[in-house]
């Protein structure tokens, strides 16, 4: 019914030469297939080789073997640098680049990919908008809380207008409060803008607020896809009464479950 | 409840980043840096030889500055232009090698040994090279402070978090791209060290190349001037020489204020 | 691992011996004469020939480099300890620690010479002043810059200052005042050997001018390559040192 | 109503008495805990949950000492402890502070950190030395004593933080978002060990924390602060039974309080960035 947009193919991951001791296999033949405008979740410990498998996906590092799909086009084990437009990449940590202000962060984008015109500069000031900045355009990064910085990283993923945004634990670095408020903020981005989301995180409550569906990765290198959940909580219930539903309580238990059971 | 007698106490606020303090205590410790010096060289008679009166510094170096003002220009001049050439020099050499892993690797340890060696010690060579002109002291600024300039930004552009890469890599950026727009910009605390230094070693080089030879220069004027027993104008040129140096320094940091904005 | 590590020790050492070659080929092709510029072969050569007649000279600019070094160091640092001690001290004083720095002090040592002569100690001092400033610099920077979780875990231990000092803020510091120690160990070469150039006839800095007024430039070069070992030596010491003292990491 | 009679017959271990702090900038006054009252009876879990600037933080560390309040009385077992001048020795012993990171120190070994109250407070023997290594022995750090802080991982890190603040053996523990900088799961098994812990040793805890899931699974009551200027809102009670488990998050009383904590926090959160 749906399109594909990523088939990702026995996907496998190694640091360090061959044959050598220093020789680590991080990930071990992960497949996937990723549907258009879904929103997929990766859920693993820290150290597990969630955050190598999510650079392989955005054009960061190649893969020791397999290949990715992307729309149809086979392109082997690394995505090629112009295809890589049509992503948007948010940080672990935010990484705005500090001497630029929130406007020439998203700027940086446009000029990386030679967006010019006065359409791309009304885009930098509805992206600001829509994290809710708009007021501190001309602001350093240092001048602005973590929570704000981070929606500089998710605004910046989106102002060349990518088909797929991804995400690496965009929250990880967050207190709870501003964590819980933001997640709330990503689910509304994805619906306003219906882009296709991979996200990777450690946290259950927020996979299963935002996920269509979850990966759960399993803890010990290389990492396998140990289990797979279709998250049926429709989408008018994902709002900040969700821990009332029922749906979600159990899902919660069981990922937890096989989160706990594999420590 | 009762063991105290609950007395509400009400203390002033606690005062963090005490703005006054930092710009009134040190002009305090100058003027009495200078009252204390005038009083204690007459006073207790110091020799002159040691340490003239201030005030005797001071009028004395005014009123014979026609004299000094031609070597005090002439220092300017070399400090200067030598310190302009060398910054841009020092940047250029760090960039070229910061291209390539090996090349870093090959040349940190020579630039070391640059840094290491007094290039004043060249001074007596490079007039025999190039001729006694005093004009040539660029060259000495010059290869005093570029090597020092390079350490410090070649240990920038090599200094970077790999994250900020990965968002290159992330956009599809270019090489060149990647250097300008990333590395270079990442690296703007390192190379204002390095230019930090670099002012350090440009007025060092000028002031002994003075030393050496020559008849212009402050560092000359020093040397001639403590031989008549003009002390007075020996202090009063050293003071010349620091407010050279500290202009330089403070221009620096200015630009680096406007420039790196993220640090503090 | 091993392949990185060969690397970086070989490449420079290879980068050594190329610019040395490029050198003793070019002069040796162009035919530049011995007083103009001296092949390396002929520079090695005079530095084992004369080695009897420098030795004097060097051991003099070692001892003096050292003994100002070893002075100024522990000068620098307690002075840099004074002075963030108080924070009224620390505001005052503050801008005149950078200046120190910025102030070329070796343009005393004409007038140091006045009244102390062209002995060796009017040179420790020169090396002395030129050399502390940066280390007093350093020191405070890294004296100003312990993080406060660490002073909190003393306050909540009650610590005393003297305590708080030994446990926390000079470990912290540390490597801050390594940073100040290295570039006063290049400082105090720089400083010994203009000192030497303006009065006296011992250390190698006097030497170097000597022979160069001779036209005996290989001699010149000879003696610039032993102060150039000097520097290295005192490099080394430093690094070793602070590789012997800060044992952890970060 | 147990509870209540108790209340009223234990005289509170700590008390805070209408605390302010106001620290003085160049341009403004910045009021960071205005008016602030408490009281903790000996072996509670008590925690203050609040967003970022609320001044939880400066609190505790007015009670150990850090700080002083600009207004106010603190007492501890009856005896103000705000007193000019720095607070005495036997006082801290009291009490032990967890600090929102490890806040090892690199140049000592993990035991060296662990043992350094005692060195700094005087407690030397061989029951003071025995008590580091049961303490190390009860965190699985026993045989990284002699590791340096770098050698060890996150996780380990903080346990060598929280065990450092019990060697001196106080009765107090000050815990300022002690596993904030921890992953999730980690977290979640560092607050077990926790209830374990204080299980065991009956220790009065004053626990900082951002996350309501946190403060409901662990304590006795929780208190809630607003920011701008940092002040008490509202205190919940949390009536669920003891011992606690990680199977309690998803049964409906816990879930009610988390909610209602949740409202009364986002409420206060949503008027401050909008």
């Amino acid at each position: 019914m749906e399109k594909k947009i990523f088939k990702i193919n026995r996907i496998s991951k190694s640091f360090g030469s061959e044959n050598s001791d220093s020789r680590v296999d991080v990930i071990k033949e992960i497949s996937m297939e990723i549907l258009e405008k879904e929103f997929v979740v990766i859920l693993g410990n820290s150290g597990c080789g969630k955050s190598t498998f999510l650079k392989i996906l955005g054009g960061i590092l190649p893969a020791s073997s397999g290949n990715i799909e992307f729309n149809g086009k086979d392109y082997g084990q690394e995505i090629p640098r112009d295809v890589l437009k049509k992503f948007g990449f948010v940080f672990q940590n935010n990484n705005l680049l500090q001497w630029r202000t929130t406007e020439g962060n998203l700027r940086f984008m446009l000029e990386m990919m030679h967006l010019k015109g006065d359409q791309w500069t009304t885009r930098i000031d509805e992206m600001l908008d829509i994290v809710g900045l708009k007021a501190y355009k001309k602001v350093n990064p240092h001048e602005l809380s973590g929570g704000m910085r981070q929606r500089v990283g998710i605004a910046r993923a989106l102002v060349h207008n990518p088909d797929v945004l991804i995400l690496d634990q965009p929250l990880g670095a967050l207190d709870a409060i501003t964590r819980k408020m933001l997640s709330y903020e990503i689910l509304n981005i994805w619906k306003k803008t219906q882009k296709t989301v991979v996200m990777v995180t450690n946290n259950v409550d927020e996979a299963l607020l935002l996920a269509n569906r979850i990966f759960v990765l399993s803890p010990v290198l290389p990492t396998t896809i140990s289990h797979e959940i279709q998250v049926d909580i429709p989408i008018e219930a994902r709002d900040e009464n969700i821990y009332e539903n029922q749906r979600f309580n159990d899902l919660r238990e069981m990922i937890n479950d096989i989160v706990r059971s594999t420590i | 409840m009762n063991t105290t007698t609950a007395v509400q106490k009400k203390r002033k606020p606690e005062a963090i980043g005490s703005g006054y303090l930092n710009i009134v205590a040190p002009l305090i410790v100058l003027v009495i840096l200078i009252a204390a010096l005038e009083f204690f060289t007459r006073a207790f008679g110091i020799s002159r030889f040691v340490l003239p009166p201030p005030t005797d510094i001071i009028v004395k170096t005014i009123s014979n500055f026609p004299e000094i003002w031609p070597h005090f220009l002439f220092t300017l001049k070399i400090v200067a232009i030598g310190f302009m050439i060398s910054v841009p020099f020092g940047m250029l050499i760090a960039a070229l090698f910061s291209q390539f892993e090996i090349m870093v690797k090959a040349i940190s340890p020579v630039i070391i040994w640059l840094v290491i060696t007094p290039m004043i010690t060249l001074i007596p060579l490079i007039m025999l090279w190039l001729g006694t002109d005093p004009n040539l002291r660029v060259i000495v600024v010059i290869i005093q402070a570029t090597p020092i300039i390079t350490l410090n930004t070649l240990n920038g552009f090599t200094n970077i978090e790999s994250e900020k890469l990965e968002l290159a890599k992330s956009v599809g950026a270019s090489k060149p791209q990647t250097f300008i727009k990333i590395i270079f910009m990442n690296a703007m605390p390192q190379v204002f060290t390095g230019i930090k230094l670099g002012c350090i070693f440009s007025t060092i080089g000028a002031i002994s190349a003075d030393f050496v030879a020559g008849t212009v220069g402050l560092g000359s004027r020093i040397v001639q001037y403590t031989k008549y027993n003009n002390i007075e104008l020996s202090y009063g040129c050293i003071i010349i020489i620091a407010l050279i140096g500290i202009s330089l320094f403070s221009i620096v940091e200015i630009i680096e204020k406007r420039i790196v904005l993220w640090k503090n | 691992m091993t392949k990185k590590r060969i690397e970086s020790f070989f490449a420079p050492i290879l980068m050594f011996l190329l610019i040395f070659t490029g050198w003793e080929i070019i002069v040796r092709t162009l035919k530049i004469p011995k007083w103009l510029l001296p092949m390396p072969s002929e520079i090695f050569k005079s530095m084992v020939v004369n080695f009897p007649a420098f030795w004097p000279h060097i051991l003099m600019t070692i001892e003096t480099v050292l003994l100002g070094f070893i002075i100024a160091v522990p000068i620098g640092i307690l002075l840099a300890s004074l002075i963030t001690s108080f924070k009224v001290v620390n505001a005052a004083l503050s801008p005149y620690v950078t200046f120190l720095v910025m102030v070329p002090l070796i343009s005393l040592v004409p007038l140091l010479m006045l009244f102390m002569g062209y002995g060796m100690n009017v040179r420790v001092v020169t090396v002395i002043i030129q050399s502390f400033a940066v280390v007093n610099m350093n020191a405070c920077t890294g004296f100003n810059n312990v993080p406060i979780l660490r002073q909190e875990l003393m306050q909540s231990l009650g610590a005393s200052r003297l305590e708080s000092y030994r446990r926390v803020i000079l470990p912290t510091a540390a490597s801050d005042i390594f940073t100040g120690v290295r570039l006063a160990g290049i400082f105090a070469t720089t400083g010994c050997i203009s000192a030497e150039y303006v009065g006296g006839n011992m250390g190698l800095g006097s030497q170097i001018i000597k022979y160069s007024q001779f036209l005996k430039t290989t001699e010149s070069f000879a003696c610039i390559f032993y102060v150039t070992i000097v520097g290295l030596m005192m490099y080394w010491l430093i690094s070793f040192a602070q590789k012997k003292i800060i044992s952890w990491k970060i | 109503m147990e509870e209540l009679g108790k209340k009223t017959l234990q005289e509170p271990r700590i008390k805070f008495e209408n605390v302010s702090k106001i620290f003085e900038t160049r341009s403004q006054e910045i009021v960071a805990v205005k008016d602030y009252s408490m009281e903790v009876l000996t072996g509670e879990f008590v925690s203050i949950i609040g967003p970022s600037g609320c001044g939880k933080s400066t609190l505790i560390r007015m009670l150990d000492g850090i700080i002083k309040p600009t207004e106010g009385n603190i007492y501890l077992d009856g005896n103000q402890v705000n007193e000019e001048g720095k607070m005495p020795k036997e006082t801290l012993r009291k009490m032990g502070f967890i600090f929102q990171q490890p806040n090892l120190l690199p140049w000592y070994t993990v035991r060296e950190n662990v043992a350094l109250p005692l060195r700094v407070f005087g407690l030397s023997g061989e029951t003071w030395e025995k008590r580091v290594d049961e303490l190390l022995e009860l965190v699985g750090l026993s045989k990284s004593g002699q590791l340096f802080p770098y050698e060890i991982s996150g996780g380990m890190l903080q346990r060598a933080g929280v065990v450092r603040a019990m060697v001196h053996d106080p009765e107090i523990l000050l815990m300022d978002e002690p596993f904030g900088a921890l992953d999730e799961l980690t977290r979640e098994q560092l607050n077990m060990e926790l209830l374990e812990i204080w299980k065991e040793t009956k220790k009065t805890i004053i626990f900082i924390t951002h996350n309501v899931e946190e403060a409901v699974l662990l304590s006795s009551r929780i208190y809630v602060m607003g920011t701008q200027p940092g002040r008490l809102v509202s205190t919940v009670n949390i009536d669920l039974p003891r011992p606690r488990s990680l199977k309690m998050i998803t049964q409906p009383e816990f879930i009610g309080y988390k909610q209602k904590l949740t409202k009364l926090i986002g409420d206060l959160d949503l008027s401050k960035i909008k």
